[in-house]
């Protein structure tokens, strides 16, 4: 096998210069690559573009990246959490390029499966729609949306060998597999580092090829945006 | 009139035997606490989860297990997760057989707008205009009127659109009313003490009303 | 859970008449739906289309069916193992169409995800493009391709749960999940089934939205064509 | 003149460390027995399987676990299995790094043809036409001369195609040779003991050659 392992963050992320264009894996906070953007908070990289479905909050996730200004673009499905992003917006210092979620995550998909462009039904009769292809299959209209690349994907997973082999948790995997294959360099921190032969092949949800450096992370925080419970009857 | 819960009842009776159903964030989601006895449905999540469970008990709440609207929940024995990519080519596929999800306005002929006030809110479509293209049957539970007493049943919706022509049933705390393949909205049943007239007067899209017109049955 | 579970393969292909386009899983014999295969060898059912990525052998698999002169049409990327299959196709009593194994793949999987058309390099400048729409992304030429939809999707998986949810194991995977996908009705047949909870619902491959009826099959023989073995040194 | 091993040996020599490798049915799935020492790579089975291993011990066969020529295989620690659609997604997207693969005719602009002879012979291409139009390096192993001596490396194909402009080198039981992007095989090396003149008369399609064209080393 080929050995992917890096020793850290800030390893990882060294060659994430100014302007480039990163995908970054989670839906709201979970499953998002926490250690890599405190990396990148730390080196004070600028002028990026960012592609993940949510922005973070105003103090925690990407939004640490808004705050510090850090970020160029954003292209997302659902900001609506983040006051400070909302504000960046509506005051023209953020750019922001809103397109559906199902059509974000099939645009990464088509990246790692090596197909061009895609269609989907998603935004047909939308301002979504401004300046697409559009065609009909079976009476029903559809959308060409183009693949989407990114010069680093980072990727948070539950376990991963030195492989790159990547196993997520519940429903912390969402966008993290599509974006890992849609990656030019696609970076993956995990909770446990283990030697290839720990993970069963028949688990694994991101094969290593499209893996080239992996880490174990640490100090995850994990915060949750809605605790909702129920009473113990 | 009906309040949340009330509107979340009355779709809950939408629900039938062996359905796959999208709940959207708000009002939908109240419908998981209103499945008549003897139905089973599944409930999908599109953030990845197919048979979401009732939210944790106190002190089991797990960050890696939430719906699509952030909140922790639980799975249930035979739930399966998957990745984005899947969640949406199974909505796509319309294997989901019903969507529910909240808006802002719905015009006669179908079309919604939820995701975006101009200059004032931009929260973002997520997974709406996916979900809107694609389900074969979709239920909006909205607010028939806004605070200022202005309908959001409209001729033509003022808003960005969400999706063209997709919707066919609207409850609100008002009314139950099916949009007309033809435009149009047809009242089904009224909410107990709402009047056709206050209903015909709070919306302001084509409204198609018999003279009687059945109160809804929340048991 | 919705209960897909039926009493075996008899019942599964109860309304599969003459005439009807199947897909059946598998790659070579391995992974395929040996008991809804004798079921429909049982049954008579004629003038099939049988959409494989292979044809199975003289005397197995989709060979069965062969023999029996039940299939109308095979649609499949690799046919080589199957000398009757070969002269019933050059005699001409067999219609035969051959797609390129991925284009197999990604159609099935475009049924599955909602796509009605993919794009593919594959067959580019080759008689399998003939009559099809080229399009160019990039400065390459792709192939467009239809979705693929089968009126049953015959499948085989390892372990399932009676709400459909499906696990294969090794490289018995190969076509079983995204046929799973592409099926109107979708049969599965498993090795072992169990209830609903019993399998990790992170290690599930194919969820059970997928899946229309489920059973566990009996007495596989799971024959292999080429036993390559090396010396105890 | 080489044997199969001898061209499976010869083309071992072309694989880099760190290198994802598939390897076709035939003389290329022989290249797997002499990966150099130090080289570490990661074959790829399109049927879905990356880290293929060796075959297994006598007694040890599972049924469930071959490779794309339907051998028995084995895995290796770090391997992973995936469908058939994914396998087909890696390889499209071009994160395989060489391709291996047999042919019938080659022609000098990098055409090969592989899957079909007309009334004859019916195997179907297999993976082979999404391998050849998706990969980034390919080489093809196969005979240069077929048993009635005539060259299959031709100034154009006669069989149907399984790609077009698509082979960038090839090595056979006399030689190795380039594809020239404008068109022509150039000669690299030649087999030991055979002669450049022997190549250039079992070579129908255009050649370029040295004076001096080294032997190969094959140790």
């Amino acid at each position: 096998m080929i050995n992917k392992k890096v020793s850290g963050a800030e390893e990882a992320i060294r060659d994430i210069t100014d302007g480039k264009t990163i995908m970054l894996g989670g839906f709201g906070l979970c499953g998002i690559p926490e250690n890599c953007i405190a990396a990148l908070v730390k080196k004070g990289v600028k002028e990026l573009t960012c592609i993940s479905n949510n922005a973070g909050v105003d103090n925690f996730g990407i939004g640490l990246l808004l705050k510090t200004r850090q970020v160029k673009k954003m292209i997302s499905s659902y900001v609506g959490e983040n006051a400070e992003f909302e504000r960046q917006l509506l005051s023209g210092e953020l750019e922001v390029e809103l397109i559906p979620q199902g059509t974000l995550a099939t645009r990464c998909m088509a990246a790692g499966y090596g197909m061009p462009a895609i269609f989907t039904p998603a935004g047909v009769g939308t301002e979504v729609a401004e300046g697409k292809e559009i065609r009909n299959f079976n009476g029903k209209d559809y959308l060409m949306e183009y693949a989407f690349e990114a010069d680093f994907a980072l990727v948070k997973a539950w376990k991963g060998d030195t492989a790159g082999n990547l196993i997520f948790r519940s429903t912390s995997r969402n966008f993290n597999p599509v974006m890992a294959m849609a990656g030019k360099i696609t970076i993956a921190e995990v909770e446990e580092l283990v030697e290839p032969g720990e993970l069963d092949p028949d688990h694994i949800h991101t094969p290593g090829v499209y893996v080239h450096r992996i880490f174990q992370g640490s100090a995850y925080e994990k915060r949750i945006e809605q605790r909702t419970v129920r009473p113990r009857s | 009139m009906l309040d949340k819960d009330g509107i979340a009842k009355r779709i809950a009776k939408e629900l039938k035997d062996g359905y796959y159903v999208n709940l959207g964030i708000g009002i939908p989601t109240l419908v998981a606490n209103y499945i008549p006895k003897g139905i089973n449905v599944v409930l999908q999540s599109e953030n990845g989860l197919l048979g979401m469970g009732p939210f944790p008990f106190e002190g089991e709440e797990d960050p890696d297990m939430i719906n699509a609207g952030k909140q922790t929940i639980t799975t249930l024995p035979g739930s399966s997760i998957f990745d984005s990519a899947m969640s949406f080519g199974m909505i796509r596929s319309q294997k989901i057989d019903l969507t529910i999800l909240g808006a802002m306005e719905v015009s006669e002929n179908g079309d919604i707008a939820n995701w975006k006030i101009p200059g004032k809110m931009v929260k973002g479509m997520g997974g709406a205009m996916d979900l809107v293209a694609s389900a074969k049957n979709i239920i909006v539970a909205m607010q028939h009127i806004n605070k200022a007493g202005e309908s959001k049943l409209l001729p033509k919706c003022t808003l960005p659109l969400t999706g063209v022509n997709c919707i066919r049933k609207v409850v609100t705390e008002l009314a139950v009313l099916d949009i007309l393949p033809e435009g149009g909205f047809r009242l089904i049943e009224r909410a107990p003490g709402v009047s056709v007239d206050f209903i015909k007067q709070s919306t302001a899209g084509k409204l198609f009303a018999e003279a009687e017109v059945k109160e809804m049955d929340l048991n």
